[in-house]
């Protein structure tokens, strides 16, 4: 196991630097310009050297070099400072992002509470209410609560996000004030009250994002339940008179758990990814509000850094889910 | 084997004689069809999503307004902003127009007509866009489930398609191949082929994973092995024996695949990426009327209905033909 | 009070509900079982066996059955009487495992995989005896000991998937007996398993049996098992028992056709002792049979010598080969026109493997194969494909073996097309030719294989096999999945077309008794060797390898008055074919015992 | 008093990502940076010059312009303090001339520096900038929003290239506003609160400011007219009904005010044909096919009812325009040639030129069609104007292809893309425009033969539509020299005449205001289109009574 892990992660490298590269190089390609948003009436000329004041002037290759350097050799040396106070990255150039002139990591660093926030809880609400109604809808398969789950479920996956965000904005929050429209990131939960505040603001997006997730998860644990429901083993428990609760929340629950569990896991990343849409349509600043915003004003810098922890994140949690799988199910034993 | 019934033959006694099926023969697809109009979800979902179908289709043939066409002159001001006629059940004064059963939109385009070409424009890169997804996603998952050598490259080609960011790329490839395209395609077409080529390979991955998964298994399958001893070649037996054998995985995807190509769509034109800007897509027109929602609510929910509708019934679509391709399931 | 039976069953009708309609699976079957007795239910596949006894668990309803009729009485230990079949779900939970256990067939499913054996031991014993964790612990421990586990404490602490077949059907017989029930069901528990291990837990439950005086309901397809361990049998038929008996009335005076034809049906050890070839079985109810002797031809048509196959573990950082599965060590063996050779032996040996080596299907590592002349080792793909017109393979499962998505027509067609033997209708007519030939009606030609049963299925491989008109068919355990009466009907329709057509088998199976119906010579296989070879005659009646006279003793004989006794049986573990990276073991050396029987002097493991 | 009225929120729909106005050139960003920065003098609502840090706006009058137009002398008020409580001097003003004018700098405000020579401190409260040739207009540095004073002492360590490193001192300048940051979250959120050392001790009236960035203009002007969680709402551009109808809402209202923005159609007059090869297209090696002729632009002009695009487009916030100069007064042409639409006159006068509809009502010419790629930037109030005006197009016979293009590549430089306006590889183009201050003359001096976006110059260049009349050049050396106020209207409305009416190369099409959105309990605003929004945010105070 720790083998195969750790083979894994020595394989992962290669495939990271291929994908950091070909990001590099798509976002090279990519029209567009981080002078887009400066006003027509600043000249050319001045723009010009806006621009290599940005670093622009240099040879692509020289750039992504750069990049890797700071990415993978200086940003480590930052957090490492970060934590025992040293100052090994005292004086170097970090990931600077272009619309804010400052270290990218840092804007991740602030954005990743408010995204944590919002699609963490509804990640999390999406698991702990998907996972009995799963078990229940593939208890009792095609009966009332199964269809109407099963339909509840399917309006999860059918109504996308930006239908349902802005409805949603019109309803609770324009119509009935129940909810504020957009999201205070100032607010600082140190009381009951401000508590309230927060659960309040968070409201609409979470339920917006937990309504798909539940869905998806929902589906897959009614899936995988019933799959096991027809395997020997329950026929077994029952017969040494196991009562239907242990036959089902033990026996049945822990091996349908195995594939969920995965699945869940892989979907981890896109918490820390941001969901683009929900984010933008209730004005959360979040990560995946801050992609989009680095895509409109071409902030290279931010975009690569961006996209590349995504895929770092893609890449560890497939590992993560792999290895998750061989825990879970003593049958599996990579080597 | 249902039946029960010992055969008589004169050469065997009753006891050993194997029970011959009565029925006609009937190829397993009847078999599939017989378990699909079980699901009534699915059954509703197939017909709704052709009704859709058909109405974008056929309908533009029946309501003939030109979704482009505009009101000349001062009329324009009189025939923007019309209202569904059913608003006029509780709101006297509303401005309703019999020949704008959905209303008009601040132009004073028909809204019905929009809708109706609009949809077509969808469901056709929903329905390429899958195909596509699944050409590849089957291609790239039988290739690396098949071939031990390529398994890992494929797969992680797989991750880094799964990593890379669709917007930028949309981007990219459009400023890459939108000129070529359109002198190839014309502009709308030119558009079409970008979307599409890119929702599609955007899209194949969880096809390829699922459907290597299958490959894998099936190998190990004896009737595989018997294949390879009767001399079937490499070429034949995937066509043959592997193909058929994951369709219904693919299938499943496909029907997703759709939905999944649909709201991607509609997303890339809600974020102002896509179709040029009078080429109504359900997207685009709920994307337009979102500033206006609490005025024209009409004008994000038929888009919105429709889009959701179309990929609530394409997913029941998908639910019951799970059901019906599991032999495992239709057995029951 | 003895002669109270434990469960009296009447009249009981069991229906689900299908697509199709209501089907019965059970559709009037009454009989008992009384203390202390062992009642063998036989019957083919589908019979309705294993319902009846799920309704008695009253687990058909799980599975979407109905009791739609009919009783079960059981006789409780406190209580006396109840109807199990209007009992509620409550009431059978303290009944299950309880008072009924269950040992169902398949060990390798039947256990969860992911708790321990402790675990799933413990389990019955704390919700019905109420025990603690710990004492249930020590119960369980005692329990493992008593099924004859070896180093059971750390059995406790192990997965399912640890231990082998064997090991897991003792623990889920432990599990059954955890609660000491007064009715064991025993569902097909040996089907699964190897002669050797089957017959170490036929000697098992019969001990535990004997020891608790727990009643037992045994239900089986083996008439070789039932005589073994039956005191009464119930003959069940589509759904009915169609008889019901003293173990040897049924089997010395047979009432039913049926039970009259399964008998015949099914080939006893010994048989053909005293015969020099091979020859089909008289079937009941089959007219016009030919029963001649197939000599065969003394003509050489394969020669393998040295064959080894080896597949590599690869582990370690850079996934090299760490270590070999030795499957198939230095095997030699020869062919001849028109006759048939089997390899026997457990589960792993390597059998498959050699069968697959010789067509090439797995690569082998090293050795000769000489068909007719032709140098198979030797030949490159296209070479091979052409060689491979020559031999041609059957496999085991029925059901897998086929493709689900085609027709047979276009099945067993493919070979013709794949060759450009035929084409257009010529095709077609050879494929209703190669149909009559294997007995089956024209009318399955546009059929599906899941509209077929196992054994007509296997008519359908046997026919796509013939179809290039081959030389040698390797039968990988073509009728161990199927029927007794079903298997002896493809056995004979072998045998027909071998002496028709002088075909040469490889006949690859575990069961002695078909083995020794259809071989001309037979090979006896252990961890990747051959460990006895020679004619059928002298290897089954003077077998000289330990391992050989091991498994002849664990045979079961279809006959109640030659029941095996416990102590016959000693068996080793099996060793592990796989040998680290570098491990050369010895070449296969043989001695020659009387012309053409060779038994193997190098260490073999046994 | 100072503080007295709490907390007030405004909301920027565009976040601010940088509080250092000279490292970037968004609006929002000198606009957020101008509660903390302040300018020597601002422009005020009507356009006119007023002292924040300096004593005086210097003229020749007062003698703080030199008579030759090359110096220009500022007081600076006496006893001002920074936030941090050290004082403000002329050192620091210098500075900011240094800091802005590094060569390696990329400073956005460059061109505000622009012919600076030398910066001279006589004394602590005595700035004088000497420029290296007559300025007409010697108002460009340390003026306005986009030039503000930053203190000398928290960016000495910034200069050049170490810039963009001192991410501290970009997010929270030390300045001299009414307000001080305390915490800025790029792209988010600002708050800030009452600088203690402001020069008017009863301002301001607010203790502290949440400035929220992010969202859309929808979710903006909700945040203020609906739901009332928002003080301020900036740049609404958002279509009159929608406005109208959230205002119905009752918590607010729109402001507008009319600066010297116009959106219009650029021709290009050269060929953008994909067929001619990367040197030449849309390059002035080749003349446009049709475009040139001006009597098709005049038809394109005539074709377009300007009315109703306003009323559909921008209501309140729009006026019909043909012009590129609307204000101020002084240097307005105020044509109204093109008000009213007239087709029946465009189709008679493509007659005329000779160009007749063929069997598909589009209008040829040997073999030339006329045939309109008409592209824009992604924004639903443009794409009406685009399906409106193809719409009447057609009816005067010319086919046209619309296409939209994401705004950070339209607006982008980048040589690559061929979507740019600069590249303009399109027939006609819409956008807004605009100049800095009152005086147009360099917004005017862009069309100067030769300063066209070109392969050579990296497509960089402001003469978008390749005009090129030796006539005009000679006008821009003219204006370039004239001091006279009145004299230099006269020549700004003639240049603004030759690039409209007299040649149809812009075709105007409405004079854009600003709309903001207000609270009803907020006091003390004036909207300012000459400078920045915020420019008297230290009057702000709450309504009473609410
Ligand atoms: N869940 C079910 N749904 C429908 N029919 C069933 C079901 N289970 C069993 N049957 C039917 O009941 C009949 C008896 O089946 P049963 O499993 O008892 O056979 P069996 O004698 O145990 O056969 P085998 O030897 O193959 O185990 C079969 O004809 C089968 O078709
Ligand atoms: N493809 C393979 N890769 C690795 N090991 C294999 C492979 N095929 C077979 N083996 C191993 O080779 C040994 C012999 O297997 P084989 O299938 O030939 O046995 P068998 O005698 O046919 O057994 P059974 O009666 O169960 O079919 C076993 O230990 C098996 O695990
Ligand atoms: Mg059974
Ligand atoms: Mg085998």
């Amino acid at each position: 196991m720790l083998t195969f892990t750790i083979r894994r992660l020595v394989l992962s490298v290669p495939t990271l630097l291929f994908i950091s590269l070909v990001i590099f190089l798509l976002l090279e390609l990519a029209p567009g310009d981080p002078m887009a948003q400066v006003p027509l009436t600043v000249p050319p000329d001045v723009k010009e050297k806006m621009r290599q004041a940005l670093g622009l002037g240099e040879p692509i290759h020289i750039r992504y070099v750069k990049w890797l350097i700071q990415f993978f050799w200086i940003e480590p040396q930052v957090l490492f400072d970060h934590i025992f106070g040293t100052s090994f990255a005292d004086g170097k150039l970090r990931v600077i992002s272009w619309q804010t002139r400052s270290p990218v990591m840092d804007l991740v660093v602030q954005r990743l509470p408010q995204t944590l926030w919002v699609v963490g809880v509804a990640y999390v609400l999406a698991v702990i209410i998907a996972i009995p109604v799963g078990i229940y809808s593939a208890y009792k398969q095609y009966s009332i609560f199964d269809q109407f789950g099963t339909f509840i479920t399917m309006i999860g996956f059918s109504v996308p996000p930006f239908f349902t965000g802005p409805l949603m904005v019109v309803i609770f929050a324009v119509n009935l004030h129940w909810f504020p429209s957009i999201y205070d990131t100032t607010l600082v939960v140190d009381d009951l009250e401000s508590l309230g505040k927060q659960i309040r603001q968070m409201f609409l997006p979470v339920m917006v994002l937990a309504l798909q997730i539940t869905a998806q998860i929902s589906r897959f644990m009614r899936a995988s339940m019933l799959d096991n429901f027809n395997q020997d083993y329950v026929r077994t428990a029952r017969a040494k008179g196991m009562s239907e609760y242990t036959v089902v929340m033990v026996h049945v629950l822990r091996n349908s758990l195995i594939p969920v569990v995965t699945v869940i896991a892989l979907g981890i990343p896109s918490i820390f990814g941001g969901a683009i849409i929900t984010e933008q349509v209730f004005a959360v600043n979040g990560i995946g509000q801050a992609l989009i915003s680095a895509i409109q004003a071409n902030d290279l810098p931010m975009v690569q850094t961006l996209t590349f922890i995504f895929a770092v994140l893609i890449v560890v949690f497939n590992l993560i889910a792999d290895v998750l799988y061989g825990v879970l199910d003593p049958r599996v034993r990579y080597d | 084997m249902t039946d029960s019934a010992p055969q008589p033959t004169p050469k065997r006694i009753a006891a050993l004689s194997d029970p011959i099926p009565t029925q006609p023969p009937r190829s397993q697809w009847l078999d599939v069809w017989d378990q699909f109009k079980q699901h009534r979800g699915a059954l509703i979902g197939g017909i709704t999503f052709l009704v859709i179908i058909l109405a974008v289709l056929v309908g533009p043939a029946v309501w003939w307004v030109d979704a482009q066409y505009l009101p000349k002159g001062r009329e324009f001001i009189n025939l923007r902003d019309t209202r569904p006629i059913y608003v006029a059940l509780w709101d006297n004064a509303a401005k309703v127009d019999w020949a704008h059963p959905l209303g008009t939109d601040n132009l004073g385009r028909d809204t019905l007509a929009r809708m109706m070409s609009g949809g077509r424009v969808s469901i056709a890169v929903g329905l390429t866009a899958m195909l596509l997804s699944i050409l590849l996603g089957t291609l790239i998952g039988v290739v690396a489930g098949y071939f031990r050598r390529m398994d890992g490259v494929l797969m992680r080609l797989t991750d880094l398609f799964l990593a890379l960011p669709l917007l930028p790329l949309i981007l990219v490839a459009s400023l890459l191949f939108r000129e070529t395209l359109s002198a190839i395609f014309g502009v709308e077409g030119g558009v079409f082929v970008l979307v599409v080529s890119l929702i599609g390979i955007t899209s194949w991955m969880h096809t390829a994973r699922i459907v290597r998964g299958d490959v894998l298994a099936l190998k190990e399958r004896e009737f595989i092995l018997a294949a390879q001893s009767i001399g079937t070649k490499p070429k034949y037996l995937v066509i043959r024996h592997l193909l058929p054998n994951v369709m219904s995985p693919i299938m499943v995807s496909a029907t997703l695949g759709i939905a999944v190509a649909i709201i991607t769509e509609s997303a890339l034109s809600f974020l102002g990426f896509g179709f040029p800007p009078d080429f109504p897509t359900w997207g685009r027109l709920l994307n337009d009327s979102v500033d206006r929602m609490d005025l024209y609510p009409e004008r994000v929910l038929w888009p919105g209905l429709a889009i959701s509708l179309t990929v609530l019934s394409v997913n029941y679509l998908g639910d019951g033909l799970r059901d019906a391709l599991d032999p495992r399931i239709r057995g029951r | 009070m003895l002669d109270q039976p434990i469960v009296d069953i009447r009249e009981l009708r069991v229906e689900f509900q299908t697509r199709g309609g209501t089907v019965a699976g059970v559709e009037n079957v009454s009989f008992t079982v009384k203390p202390g007795e062992t009642v063998c239910i036989v019957g083919e596949s589908g019979s309705g066996k294993s319902v009846s006894s799920l309704s008695l668990m009253r687990l058909i309803e799980f599975g979407g059955g109905e009791i739609a009729k009919g009783q079960l009485l059981f006789n409780r230990e406190k209580g006396g009487e109840i109807d199990l079949a209007k009992a509620t779900q409550d009431q059978m939970r303290k009944v299950r495992g309880n008072e009924i256990g269950m040992i169902f067939q398949e060990p390798m499913t039947a256990l969860n995989p992911v708790f321990t054996v402790g675990r799933q031991l413990t389990e019955g014993l704390r919700v019905h005896r109420g025990m603690t964790a710990a004492a249930a612990e020590k119960q369980a421990l005692e329990l493992l000991r008593e099924v004859r586990i070896p180093e059971p404490e750390r059995r406790l602490k192990q997965y399912p998937h640890e231990l082998s077949g064997g090991m897991r059907q003792r623990v889920v017989i432990a599990m059954a007996m955890a609660c000491r029930p007064r009715l064991l069901i025993a569902d097909e528990p040996t089907t699964a398993l190897d002669v050797t291990i089957q017959a170490e837990i036929l000697a098992l439950m019969d001990r535990l049996k004997r020891e608790t005086g727990t009643a037992v309901m045994f239900i089986t397809h083996d008439m070789a098992v039932v005589a073994q361990m039956a005191d009464r049998v119930v003959v069940m038929f589509r759904g009915n028992k169609v008889e019901e008996g003293p173990v040897e009335q049924i089997f010395n005076n047979p009432q039913h056709d049926y039970t009259k034809a399964l008998l015949a049906a099914v080939p006893k050890l010994g048989e053909m002792r005293g015969k020099a070839a091979p020859e089909p079985m008289r079937l009941l109810g089959a007219e016009n049979q030919r029963i001649a002797p197939i000599p065969g031809t003394d003509q050489r048509l394969l020669t393998v010598s040295n064959l080894t196959t080896r597949f590599p573990v690869r582990g370690g950082f850079f996934r090299r080969t760490v270590a070999n599965v030795h499957a198939v060590e230095d095997v030699s063996f020869t062919i001849n026109k028109g006759q048939t050779l089997s390899l026997v032996g457990e589960s792993g040996c390597g059998k498959s493997s050699a069968g697959r080596s010789i067509l090439r299907l797995v690569e082998p590592m090293g050795g000769k194969i000489d068909l007719d002349g032709v140098d198979v080792m030797a030949l490159d793909t296209n070479q091979l494909r052409e060689a491979r017109r020559d031999m041609q393979m059957i496999f085991q499962d029925p059901f897998a073996s086929l493709n689900p998505q085609m027709q047979l027509m276009d099945q067993v067609a493919e070979p013709l097309r794949n060759y450009d033997i035929a084409s257009g209708s010529e095709i077609s007519d050879r494929v209703a030719n190669l149909f009559d030939r294997v007995e089956l009606p024209r009318s399955f030609l546009r059929r599906y294989p899941h509209e077929l049963s196992g054994g007509q299925r296997q008519r359908v491989a046997i026919a796509r096999a013939l179809a290039l008109e081959p030389k040698l068919i390797v039968s990988d355990e073509a009728v161990s999945a199927l029927d007794v009466s079903v298997q002896a009907q493809v056995l004979n329709l072998m045998m027909e077309l071998q002496a028709e057509m002088g075909l040469s088998y490889l006949f690859i199976s575990h069961d002695m008794a078909v083995v020794e119906r259809v071989s001309h010579y037979v090979g006896v296989m252990y961890l990747g060797r051959i460990v006895e070879i020679g004619p059928r005659a002298g290897v089954f009646e003077n077998p000289q390898h330990p391992y050989t006279k091991a498994l002849m003793k664990a045979v079961p004989i279809a006959d109640p008055a030659r029941r095996k006794s416990e102590k016959d049986l000693n068996f080793k573990p099996i060793p592990s074919p796989i040998h680290p990276v570098g491990y050369e073991p010895a070449p296969s050396v043989y001695r020659e015992i009387e012309p053409g029987h060779l038994v193997l002097t190098t260490d073999s493991g046994y | 008093e100072r503080g007295k009225d709490g907390n007030v929120s405004i909301i920027y729909w565009q976040a601010p990502s940088i509080l250092n106005p000279f490292l970037s050139g968004g609006t929002k960003d000198i606009e957020a940076s101008s509660l903390v920065l302040e300018p020597l003098a601002r422009y005020d609502d009507k356009g006119e010059m007023v002292p924040f840090l300096a004593e005086e706006v210097p003229t020749i009058a007062n003698g703080g312009v030199s008579e030759d137009l090359t110096t220009i002398t500022w007081k600076i008020k006496p006893g001002l303090l920074w936030s941090d409580g050290t004082p403000v001097t002329s050192a620091d003003v210098k500075f900011t001339a240094e800091y802005c004018m590094h060569p390696e700098g990329g400073c956005a405000q460059l061109s505000f520096f622009d012919g600076v020579q030398t910066i001279d401190t006589p004394d602590d409260l005595t700035v004088k900038v000497t420029f290296n040739q007559p300025k007409p207009n010697p108002y460009g540095p340390f003026v306005g929003g986009q030039s503000p004073i930053i203190q000398k002492a928290q960016f000495e360590n910034c200069l050049g290239s170490k810039a963009p490193e001192c991410t501290q001192q970009n997010f929270n300048p030390v300045g001299t506003g009414p307000f001080k940051v305390v915490e800025f979250k790029p792209n988010d959120v600002i708050t800030l609160e009452a600088n203690t050392n402001y020069r008017d001790p009863d301002k301001p009236a607010f203790a502290t400011v949440t400035f929220k960035g992010g969202g859309d203009a929808t979710g903006a002007a909700r945040a203020v007219f609906e739901t009332g969680e928002f003080d301020y709402a900036w740049n609404l551009q958002l279509a009159p009904d929608v406005i109208a109808k959230m205002e119905a809402g009752g918590k607010g209202k729109a402001i507008t005010g009319f600066g010297p923005l116009v959106e219009r159609i650029e021709v290009n007059l050269t060929d953008p044909s994909p067929s001619l090869d990367a040197d030449t297209r849309s390059t002035r090696k080749a003349p446009h096919p049709f475009l040139s002729d001006i009597r098709v632009r005049q038809a394109l002009s005539m074709a377009i009812d300007r009315e109703l695009l306003v009323e559909v487009g921008y209501g309140q916030a729009g006026k019909p325009t043909c012009d590129l100069v609307p204000v101020p007064d002084n240097y307005a042409a105020k044509n109204d040639f093109c008000f009213k639409q007239d087709i029946e006159g465009a189709n008679k006068l493509l007659d005329e030129a000779g160009w007749v509809k063929g069997a598909d009502g589009v209008r040829a010419k040997d073999g030339v069609r006329l045939s309109i790629l008409y592209q824009t930037s992604t924004n639903a109030v443009r794409q009406d104007f685009q399906a409106l005006i193809k719409d009447w197009w057609t009816e005067i016979g010319v086919e046209t292809e619309l296409r939209n293009v994401s705004a950070s590549v339209f607006f982008g430089g980048d040589p690559g893309s061929p979507d740019t306006f600069q590249k303009f590889y399109a027939d006609v183009e819409m956008y807004a425009n605009t100049f800095n201050g009152t005086d147009p003359q360099q917004y005017l001096a862009a069309y100067r033969c030769g300063q066209e976006p070109k392969p050579e110059s990296q497509w960089q260049g402001e003469n978008i539509n390749r005009f090129c009349d030796p006539a005009y050049d000679a006008l821009i050396d003219e204006l370039a020299r004239t001091g006279d106020i009145a004299k230099r209207g006269e020549i700004a409305i003639k240049m603004n005449n030759m690039l409209t009416k007299d040649s149809h190369t812009i075709i105007g099409l409405v004079h854009r205001g600003r709309v903001s959105g207000q609270s009803n309990t907020l006091g003390g605003h004036v909207l300012n289109v000459w400078d920045s929004e915020l420019w008297d945010a230290a009057n702000w105070f709450r309504k009473q009574g609410s």
